[in-house]
């Protein structure tokens, strides 16, 4: 599983991207965020407001019951500001 | 077919308004919004990121909604990313049809979405050195939200 | 105060874009409607006559209107008369302000009721040589009427 | 008074502009078509559907109530079909 952070979710975490693995109990992009928020300081500081995240599974908009699997692109990021 | 650009380089109004009505005179009505950096608050700099590949698809996909539901001659959305200056362009939106009423209010439909629904994300850089994230507008998603 | 032309001659979008922005910062948005001479069942040219005088105060009345209902930065009304070809541009409507929504509804206003509020009358030329003034719109009215 | 015409009503009319000076009581713009309509065969023919008639009395759109007076400029048109 691919995942992806922009905007300030990336500057926390501190990296771009990463390849993981999570277990089969985590079927899920909310239960992924929680798994994730274990892995660092970082990932726990990006992810300690879930309301100010934002996901997208392999490049739609997802909400925390989209369900997660194993070759999917994952992105997680703060609501978007362009235009 | 909507013409979508993301891309580093500013570009150029006049061209892309004549291009929507190159070879053809069934075009009665060019509705564009551009978006310009501005310098609030001692604004030094903007700095757009966004998501490759998921922008494209996302801009696509709000471009082939307003073309199902005006009926738009054509259709052009350019996002610019990286750094910008107070007075920089930022975006383009430009819709053509035969009749006023589809191109303005698809224009309006198309930056409302964009604002809300596409992967852009702004850093300001202040001249003191300080750097913010733009946070959002619940008016953004409420404009939206109307179409 | 708004910039108000009626000209024979053409306009260049481009540069009327750009005269909203000089010297300035506060811009954040240019919304823009350009209006373009359509070649339907086979017209040949469009006439444009207007009431010299009463035509100039029409529009500095509606672009006042215009900027007292929105926040402007900044607003141009060009409208030809005379002879205009299918493809020619026939009016050009901008309006700047720092937010997207008072840029993009006034753009829409001004070009409402300029249909319907500025006095300008088209004569459509056909190529087989038959001639007729274009009839107005109820829809046109309606349009003005809902702002 | 001058009077103006426009579009096709000047094309009824024949002429684009002309002074006159209507008797006391034509006090207003459906008083001053009735009176204009008796000028000539043109004339009749360009009022011949009032509700065709648009009116501004001294550049200011106008309804068939608003008076005129001696030095006004009244003007005479179509709906109008700009932009």
């Amino acid at each position: 599983m691919k995942v992806l952070y922009f905007a300030w979710v990336r500057q926390k975490v501190g990296i771009a991207e990463e390849a993981v693995s999570p277990p089969g109990e985590v079927r899920n992009v909310g239960e992924l965020i929680t798994w994730l928020s274990a892995r660092s300081p970082g990932h726990a500081e990006a992810f300690a407001q879930p309301r100010q995240i934002r996901a997208a599974v392999n490049q739609e908009f997802a909400g925390p019951d989209a369900l997660v699997a194993a070759n999917d692109e994952i992105a997680f990021f703060p609501p978007v500001t362009g235009g | 077919m909507a013409r979508i650009l993301v891309q580093e380089a500013g570009f150029d109004v006049a061209a892309e308004t004549q291009a929507l009505q190159a070879d053809r005179t069934d075009v009665g009505g060019i509705a564009s919004f551009l978006g310009v950096c501005r310098s609030d608050d001692g604004l030094a700099a903007l700095v757009l990121e966004h998501y490759p590949g998921m922008t494209e698809r996302a801009l696509a996909g709000i471009a082939a909604q307003a073309e199902a539901r005006w009926p738009l001659t054509g259709c052009t959305i350019i996002h610019r990313i990286g750094r910008m200056l107070p007075g920089d362009p930022i975006v383009l939106v430009l819709t053509a049809s035969a009749h006023r009423t589809a191109a303005l209010e698809s224009c309006a439909f198309l930056i409302d979405w964009l604002k809300t629904g596409a992967p852009f994300w702004k850093r300001e850089e202040f001249a003191d050195g300080r750097e913010r994230w733009v946070e959002a507008k619940p008016e953004d998603e409420a404009a939206a939200q109307r179409w």
